[in-house]
């Protein structure tokens, strides 16, 4: 057993945990937040599967994510306040 | 001929379209660029017409890799002609579109050079994948064409037609990845050469290129999933219309000739699917023709049930049914251009094509007329023109075979056909014919918001692009033996494949 | 399995766990800015545990640049994505629970 | 090569036609007739009667078609007429004609009669086919062009034809198919016809059809009345003497092969009387003397097709002379009436009493044809009569001929009291006078109709000379009866005026007295109402509507821009051939079992995502749910090995969330409510599908091992590429063309989304108020993003960069490094405190063209080393370089320039919106 | 089994989603079936060898296949070019079209669904 | 000068374990909130001055008050003197003074942290 895999079913958790949130709400700030929970823990699963499975691209794909994953929750940010900045 | 040079029909366009995205404002020159690369493409086509007349084949590997794992450029009889005719095609609809206002967008010609290039290349390639990337290579500067107005604003139709324009290519799209993706899961290759005669072997095979012409046949609005193209065709300017109707059902229907004659070897099995929905598909369209109002509909229209009769031929599957069909294709882009065109240029002038708009507006168009006419008796297989030749050897063919209700239902498609070009013919150019004087309202119409001054005549250059292909049909009436002859050699390659994969695969 | 692997395991365990915490703050607090909070909270150091400790298990040069990279990134940007989240919130709207003393919010900037 | 020349000669005329027009006007009708009787000339020197003569000129001879001429007896005959009448006609038209220029009238006249000539001449199935559908065309525009009340006439006679046209493509069709050949003097003589009573039977009905359409036989036979709004010339030429006689020639033509069939004698019998007694029925009682003569067309057409029925010698004797009588008589008779009407003014029977005095010659000549019509010796009516009873009568068996000679003589009664009935008003003394009350017609001078009535007065007075001289008529009609009836010409006897008194003069004498009486009695009678013409004009009428009906509704079936309503049909059609998947099933696919938990998961994720996205009924749900299953997928691409793709994936998802929020801004917020009925059958398409799609899946992969392509690639990419990341040698070397094609896509997009929005701007609402003082200021606020740029965008640019260079050998490559500048465009986008500052003014079509520009360049350098997009290696001093680098390149700036156009399209705000409206209209003018 | 089930679930979705009447939902289907095509290419390249195909001496039993791997990058970058030019596409009509879905009023300047009560002043007196 | 260049490694290091304690304790108190029945919260809003101070300075300190459980920064504000705050939502601290203070205290830390002038 490793602890990863117990990380890595924490993450899914807390991704699952975030799409009941973002069809439950209630406000749109609620959806906007669990989406942004939810992308950080696809970073995290992202870190723990490509641990696990050897994959060379994980930390690319973490060190991607990290750059660029914040401008999705900051659209949405706008998308709140219908454009206005 | 030097095989390598064969990209080159795809790469010159696709260089200059990049160059053509710089036109600013004053953008004499991108036009210049545009109509020189066009007639080059038409003298490369003809040139390889010339080099592939005697059934030989002109292939080339990409990249210079292995055979097999480069994606391989062919040119048969089949596709030089195809090129030659869709080049010829894209200039002169080009050309009406500049004198139609459309052309002069500075975004027109690179648009135009792109689609070009997806055209050729989808016309050479011989593998399924790239195939696809050549279909929205072809699919997206379409987009940015349908919408295209010089006059600054689309209309809500342009927009809805677009819509729907958009949704349902990419729908194809996606659908022929699927069956291409099914293609490679089972044959483990997507090289059409490879695939040669694989689906006759195995029915997986067989149903996963299914998919992929069951995505073609949409893209060709084959009955019943014709409903997109007779409503999203009409929605954009008369130029696009015509051009569209040259080029992307005819390239799906290319493949779908291709792909059957290489993949299933012509497999008998499933002809009689063919068979009938393509009969049905020719009466439906023609019916749906005869209901509609406005010039580029019953065009539209018309064009479904074409369809119909072109792919009869690969239905058939006989050496005269294949070379009709050929004969038919080519034929069928030429007409229905020249219809689009003349229509276009009646809508031009008075800013709208329906009919019940037109009727008694229209003063004397005596070569409008005879354009229109001519195309259109063509279409309705009317000799001497090319129509009566494909028609009557698409008959012979289907006699031949048996297949007697499809020949019957293509005779009595005929008829409905003529019908629904007299609905136009005598809601605008009857008087013409009676020579009176108009009785309409003369003076500027309005018309979504354009004053359209009334002149004695359409200008000369709106007519001249419909009058060019007319004459095109005429020549290829009477002098249907050049082009059969050619037809023929094409139905040879598709007959017998082995010099086309043996050029891929030598 | 080293020490270090060990030790990156529990260290992704942790920020698993923040997640989870996240998670469960999502359910329970009342409006959307102590929910934001707590994801803003989660999001940088859960992932900053996790990818550590992923690293630990792989730690080559190439990696370790990388994570060390991320994280400070990830710090920074989910943080500041955060407070555009929660000042679109407010702009937009949405309430704080009752018994939020709202007053700084209405004195004039 | 007489025979082509003679036709070539008549086309000819044709294209000169405008010609003489321009020159002579309206009096272009005298070369042309002249022209016409000299082609008859050459057709006449061409003919021997010892020897049919055929000439040939190849044409598709890829399909046996060629330009065979063949002059026999009936060819000949028929020549003669159409080119004799032809030259008379036009001479009438010189002076019928009110118009100076007439280019289209005189032009389609003289295609007309080369259209009969190349038809009767032809001896090949598709020329004789051409001819046909040309004479259909010609008459057509013909009718159409004497005015807006003729369309609709025009249509209806177009649509007839034409439907008789399409019958005898159908038995051309057939006949190329079974016989081989096109060449006609071959089609009639195979045995095919007495060997397979089946395809004799249809090609006979066919061809009887498409004769009877343009002879105006019943039911056909509507549309000739109806065509009577075309000009007297027309009328004589088209209605009486030729066009008609096209249907009466194809009758003749196949008769000797054709009567192997049971039904041929019958049909042509039967329906030839009927429509002879129907015609001759109607003609009786119309009061215009127009109609009346249309209608004995209809009738003594009927006598013609029922007399070749009957298909003996003299029975194609009688049809021979009675071709040549009708046509004398009825082209005198339709030119009569024109010229009475042009100088009276009227041709209505009632209004002509009295006109005879003043109209004189012009009279007399009119009531010599009409005296042939009635078929009173001496005139060639009075022969072709006799001949048609005595026909009849000797047709087998003996109670049918009886029979048949009384209808036909009843035919005949009728034919002289409509002959009568014309005349009446012309005739001198008691007869034609006017009534008290009625004050004659005024005439005009006889000197403006001069050439008319010398038209009027040739096959007028033809017509007695014939009769009275009638064995010379024997030449030309003797050889066409033996060719019609399949005999030598010795076995046809000549044409005599006098047959002695037989049974056929008792009851042709019969039909003259009885005849008279009924004209006689009808004299003052009204033309009765409903007109029974209409009844056919309204049938075709009705098929017209009813086709246009069922077609709207055809088109109905389709008429929707709903891209959902034109998506389910291919969708159920795709689940409807699924239900075959079952029938491939081969067991299940190969599955690694440790990967399970994972896939698990994975497959949990992305389903939570669907539904979600599904039930969502808010836009921002709706996009943050497909988040999710896009998230899903990348993690999919990360575990089934594909790292690359999983980086391009979350970057295109995240990318995709910044332009649909750009775009969610000009939308409402709720998404449009589907109702319950649609959500259900929807929600079962989508089972159906999903269904479907797994079963695919499972049946067509993971059942075969490692493609050999791709043992390929893992085998020998880096040898020959000197790349380690094997996807991305396949993407910027082997298969550089797919990804050409794919940043050309890219980079037209860019433009594509500029046409559309220079086109039609976007959709603006409205944002809300801003609501939090303390919070308001965007400027002050922008610290945060722009603090935040500072620092991501340089490690955004260099990570962009560090993507691009070592994409060969590692994860990387132009899209992923593209996208990320793109982030870094998005990010310098999201930061600025205003939409209008970030603005890059219209670069972004350059660089999507550069993009294009150098990737293709690259491409086109790689012929050096022998092909289109071989990447080239260059060795500088250490350093490896490779093409492909600047290929990537190219795809770098396709992606770039796509994202900077939807950012700097989409992104703008209303105000700054018109702003670029105005300087792109600007720019396109 | 489990990416086949995965590639149903997609299209499931995607189809649902196609068959709705709001352009916005017609557009995530298409986004959703792009996911599920690419899949489905990976399928046909088979998935019981998921090791990267990165490096040098590859063993081709347990290595992924790598074409796959490049016909869906090219795809994924195709679709998402179309993607965004429907998004450009969905927002050029006539604002007309969506007359009655404008969430005019309250709703439109609350963020809260309609299960949530209107915004009522808090404590503090904000708004 | 050229000392502080010298610490500011140690001088930053000590901040972020300082930071890290922080963290640790209001993560154990909020923690323990969400997990145990009811909520303790005592939200409100503060306005934290920060003079004039610059971007990164004030993005620095909302960073840090934002990866701090329970402290969120809602955005920035400047009044009509040039004078900037930073406007924090805070769910545990009893009152608004209380909140002012650690969250100025975790000012003057960053800024003792990161100065290159020498420690203030
Ligand atoms: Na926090
Ligand atoms: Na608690």
């Amino acid at each position: 057993m490793n602890l990863l895999d117990l990380a890595a079913a924490g993450c899914a958790i807390a991704m699952i945990a975030s799409v009941v949130h973002i069809l439950r709400g209630p406000t749109p700030a609620d959806r906007v937040i669990a989406a942004d929970l939810l992308t950080f823990s696809l970073v995290g699963l992202v870190a723990l599967v490509g641990v696990r499975l050897a994959r060379e691209g994980t930390f690319d794909l973490v060190l991607v994510a990290t750059l660029v994953a914040f401008l999705a929750a900051v659209s949405l940010a706008r998308a709140l306040t219908g454009g206005r900045r | 001929m030097n095989d390598a040079l064969l990209p080159l029909i795809v790469a010159v366009p696709l260089l200059a379209s990049g160059v053509a995205a710089f036109a600013r404002h004053r953008h004499r020159w991108a036009i210049v660029l545009l109509l020189t690369i066009l007639t080059a493409n038409i003298i490369a086509a003809a040139g390889l017409v010339w080099a592939t007349a005697d059934g030989s084949v002109v292939a080339h590997g990409i990249g210079g890799w292995p055979n097999g794992i480069a994606i391989p450029f062919v040119a048969d009889a089949f596709s030089a002609l195809m090129l030659t005719v869709a080049g010829l095609l894209t200039l002169v609809c080009v050309v009406f579109a500049i004198v139609a206002d459309t052309g002069r967008n500075r975004l027109f010609p690179a648009l135009v050079l792109v689609l070009t290039a997806g055209v050729n290349g989808a016309l050479l390639t011989a593998d399924l994948f790239n195939l696809f990337v050549f279909i929205e290579v072809m699919l997206l500067p379409s987009y940015g064409l349908l919408v295209l107005s010089r006059r600054g604003r689309g209309t809500d139709e342009s927009v809805t037609g677009s819509r729907l324009y958009v949704t349902f290519n990419l729908f194809v799209s996606t659908v022929f990845l699927g069956g291409v993706a099914l293609v490679y899961g089972v044959a483990g290759t997507v090289n059409l050469a490879e695939l040669a005669g694989a689906a006759q072997e195995s029915p997986l095979v067989a149903a996963a290129l299914g998919v992929c012409l069951f995505a073609l046949a949409m893209k060709a609005a084959v009955v019943p999933v014709h409903g997109w193209l007779a409503r999203a065709y009409p929605s954009t300017s008369p130029a696009i219309t015509a051009l569209f109707s040259g080029l992307h059902t005819k390239v799906a229907i290319y493949a779908i000739y291709r792909i059957y004659a290489v993949g299933f070897e012509g497999d008998q099995t499933y002809l009689w699917i063919g068979v009938a929905v393509f009969s049905a598909t020719m009466l439906i369209g023609v019916l749906g023709a005869v209901g509609e109002d406005r010039m580029r509909s019953i065009l539209a229209f018309h064009m479904v049930s074409q369809i119909g009769y072109i792919l009869l031929g690969v239905a058939l599957f006989t050496p005269v049914g294949l070379a009709a069909g050929i004969f038919y294709l080519l034929h069928h882009m030429i007409v229905k251009a020249s219809l689009f065109l003349s229509a276009g240029a009646i809508e031009t002038r008075f800013g709208t094509d329906r009919l019940d708009d037109l009727r008694g507006r229209v003063g004397r168009e005596p070569v409008l007329m005879v354009a229109f006419g001519v195309a259109a008796l063509s279409l309705a297989g009317v000799p001497p023109f090319s129509g009566f030749f494909a028609k009557l050897m698409l008959l012979v063919a289907a006699v031949e075979d048996g297949q007697v209700a499809a020949a019957v239902i293509a005779i009595v498609v005929s008829l409905l056909t003529l019908l629904s070009m007299l609905k136009i013919f005598n809601a605008v150019f009857a008087r013409t014919v009676s020579g009176g004087e108009p009785v309409g309202p003369v003076g500027p119409v309005r018309r979504g918001g354009l004053a359209v001054a009334q002149r004695p005549t359409t200008r000369a250059a709106l007519a001249v692009p419909a009058v060019v292909l007319a004459a095109a049909t005429l020549a290829l009436g009477l002098g249907a033996q050049g082009l059969f002859a050619l037809a023929e050699v094409a139905a040879a390659g598709l007959l017998d494949t082995t010099g086309y994969v043996g050029a891929v695969l030598p | 399995m080293t020490i270090l692997e060990l030790i990156g395991q529990i260290i992704a365990l942790l920020g698993a766990l923040i997640f989870v915490v996240a998670a469960v703050g999502l359910r329970r607090f009342p409006d959307p800015y102590a929910r934001i909070s707590a994801v803003a909270t989660a999001a940088g150091l859960g992932v900053a545990f996790i990818t550590v400790g992923a690293v630990l298990q792989v730690p080559t040069v190439d990696n370790v640049v990388k994570v060390v990279l991320a994280v400070l990134l990830q710090l920074i940007t989910s943080a500041v994505a955060a407070i555009v989240i929660a000042r679109a919130a407010v702009s937009s709207g949405h309430r704080f629970s009752d018994g939020t003393d709202t007053a700084a919010l209405d004195e004039d900037a | 090569m007489t025979l082509i020349a003679a036709v070539a000669a008549a086309w000819l005329l044709v294209a000169l036609a405008p010609a003489f027009v321009r020159l002579t006007g309206r009096y272009a009708g005298w070369p042309l007739a002249g022209g016409m009787l000299g082609v008859l000339g050459l057709v006449l020197s061409a003919w021997n009667p010892q020897q049919v003569v055929r000439e040939s000129v190849p044409w598709i001879p890829a399909l046996d078609i060629a330009l065979r001429l063949r002059l026999n007896g009936l060819a000949l005959l028929f020549a003669v007429v159409v080119l004799a009448i032809g030259a008379v006609v036009l001479v009438y038209s010189t002076s019928y004609l009110r118009q100076p220029r007439s280019p289209g009238f005189y032009g389609l006249m003289t295609a007309f009669a080369a259209a009969m000539l190349t038809l009767v001449l032809a001896d090949d199935l598709v020329v004789l086919f051409v001819a046909w559908e040309l004479t259909t065309l010609c008459s057509y525009l013909l009718i159409l062009r004497s005015g807006p009340a003729a369309k609709e006439p025009a249509t209806r006679t177009l649509l007839v034809t034409a439907a008789g046209g399409l019958a005898l493509l159908a038995a051309v069709v057939t006949l190329i198919a079974r016989t081989g050949t096109t060449e006609l003097t071959t089609v009639l003589a195979h045995p095919l016809w007495r060997e397979d009573p089946g395809f004799a039977t249809i090609v006979a009905v066919l061809v009887a059809i498409a004769a009877m359409t343009k002879s105006a036989q019943f039911p056909f036979h509507a549309w000739l009345p109806d065509a009577m709004v075309a000009p007297a010339p027309v009328s004589a030429y088209l209605h009486a003497a030729a066009m008609v006689k096209a249907g009466i020639f194809l009758l003749m033509l196949f008769a000797p092969a054709a009567s192997a069939a049971a039904i041929w004698s019958p049909l042509l019998v039967g329906v030839g009387l009927w429509t002879a007694l129907m015609g001759a029925f109607f003609a009786v009682r119309r009061a215009d003397m127009k109609e009346l003569l249309a209608y004995s067309t209809v009738s003594q057409l009927g006598l013609l097709v029922a007399v070749i029925g009957v298909g003996t010698p003299t029975a194609m004797l009688a049809a021979s002379a009675h071709v040549v009588a009708h046509a004398l008589f009825k082209s005198a008779g339709f030119m009569g009436v024109g010229l009475v009407e042009k100088r009276t003014g009227t041709r209505i029977l009632t209004e002509l009493r009295g006109s005879g005095r003043i109209l004189r010659w012009d009279a007399a000549m009119l009531i010599l044809a009409a005296v042939s019509m009635a078929g009173i010796p001496p005139m060639l009516g009075f022969i072709s009569k006799e001949l048609l009873l005595d026909s009849f009568l000797t047709a087998a068996p003996p109670a049918l001929s009886w029979t048949l000679a009384i209808v036909a003589t009843a035919g005949a009664v009728l034919t002289v009291a409509y002959s009568l009935r014309l005349v009446l008003p012309l005739l001198p003394g008691r007869l034609g006078a006017a009534r008290p009350g009625e004050h004659g017609p005024q005439a005009r001078p006889w000197r403006d109709t001069r050439a008319m009535s010398v038209a009027v007065s040739v096959p007028a007075i033809l017509g007695l000379a014939l009769g009275a001289g009638a064995p010379l008529l024997d030449p030309v009609v003797r050889p066409a009866a033996a060719g019609a009836a399949g005999v030598d010409v010795a076995s046809v006897s000549g044409v005599y005026l006098w047959h002695g008194v037989n049974a056929a003069l008792l009851l042709s004498l019969t039909a003259i007295v009885l005849g008279t009486l009924v004209g006689l009695r009808l004299r003052g009678a009204p033309a009765p109402p409903a007109p029974q013409r209409w009844s056919g004009v309204l049938a075709v009428q009705h098929a017209q509507q009813g086709i246009i009906a069922l077609g709207r509704r055809v088109g109905d079936l389709t008429r929707s821009d709903v891209p959902a309503a034109n998506l389910v049909v291919p969708i159920v059609l795709i689940g409807a051939a699924a239900t075959a998947l079952p029938m491939l099933w081969r067991g299940w696919p190969r599955y690694d079992e440790p990967f399970l938990v994972l896939d698990l998961l994975l497959l949990l994720l992305v389903a939570a995502g669907v539904i979600a996205v599904s039930v969502a009924t808010r836009r921002l749900t709706a996009i943050i749910s497909v988040g999710v299953a896009g998230f899903a997928v990348v993690l999919w691409f990360l575990v089934l090995g594909a790292s690359d793709v999983a980086v391009t994936q979350l970057l295109v998802e995240i990318l995709t969330v910044v332009v649909m929020v750009l775009v969610l801004r000009r939308m409402p917020r709720r998404l449009r409510p589907s109702r319950p009925r649609r959500r259900v059958l929807a929600a079962i398409a989508a089972l159906a599908a999903g269904v479907t799609a797994t079963l695919a899946a499972l049946v067509f992969t993971g059942h075969r091992e490692l493609s050999d392509v791709a043992a390929f690639f893992l085998r020998e990419a880096k040898e020959l590429t000197g790349g380690t990341n094997i996807v991305n040698t396949i993407l910027v070397d082997f298969r550089a063309l797919d990804t050409l094609g794919e940043l050309v896509v890219l980079g037209i997009a860019a433009v594509s989304i500029t046409a559309l929005l220079e086109a039609r701007r976007a959709v603006d609402r409205p944002s809300g108020k801003g609501t939090a003082a303390a919070l308001s200021n965007a400027r002050v606020n922008a610290v945060f993003l722009t603090a935040v740029g500072r620092i991501v965008a340089p490690v955004m640019v260099v990570g962009s960069a560090y993507a691009l260079l070592r994409g060969h050998n590692a994860p990387g490559g132009g899209f992923i490094a593209a996208l990320i500048g793109a982030a870094a465009i998005a990010l310098i986008y999201l930061a600025a405190p205003s939409d209008e500052i970030p603005r890059i003014e219209r670069s972004y079509l350059a660089i999507a063209g550069a993009g294009i520009v150098i990737a293709v360049g690259t491409g086109v350098l790689g012929l050096l080393d022998g092909s289109f997009l071989r990447p080239l290696h260059f060795d500088i001093g250490s350093l490896h370089l490779t093409t492909a680098l600047v290929f990537d390149l190219g795809v770098y700036l396709a992606v770039f320039g796509v994202i900077l156009a939807a950012i700097n399209r989409l992104g703008l705000s209303p105000a700054d919106a018109v702003r670029t409206d105005r300087s792109s209209e600007r720019s396109v003018r | 089994m489990i990416l086949a089930l995965t590639i149903g679930v997609l299209v499931a979705g995607a189809v649902y989603l196609l068959l709705q009447e709001d352009r916005l939902r017609v557009i995530l289907g298409f986004v959703l079936l792009s996911h599920a095509v690419n899949l489905l290419l990976f399928s046909a390249g088979g998935i019981d060898s998921r090791d990267e195909p990165l490096g040098e001496a590859l063993n081709p039993a347990t290595t992924a296949d790598p074409l796959p791997q490049a016909f869906v990058l090219t795809a994924i970058v195709i679709a998402f070019a179309i993607t965004i030019y429907l998004l450009v596409l969905a927002v050029t009509g006539n604002p007309s079209e969506d007359a009655g879905l404008d969430d005019a009023g309250a709703d439109d300047a609350g963020p809260d669904d309609a299960k949530a009560p209107a915004p009522a002043p808090t404590r503090g007196g904000r708004r | 000068m050229i000392l502080s260049i010298l610490t500011l490694p140690f001088r930053f290091a000590a901040f972020v374990c300082w930071f890290a304690a922080q963290l640790t304790l209001t993560s154990v108190r909020v923690l323990g909130d969400i997990l145990s029945p009811g909520l303790t919260a005592t939200p409100r809003v503060v306005r934290l001055p920060l003079g004039s101070a610059g971007d990164l300075h004030v993005t620095a300190i909302s960073v840090l008050i934002t990866l701090t459980p329970g402290t969120l920064a809602l955005g920035a504000a400047r009044d009509d003197s040039g004078e900037r705050f930073v406007i924090v939502h805070s769910l545990y601290h009893r009152d608004t003074d209380s909140a002012l203070a650690d969250f100025a205290d975790m000012d003057r830390r960053i800024t003792r942290a990161v100065a290159l002038g020498g420690p203030r």
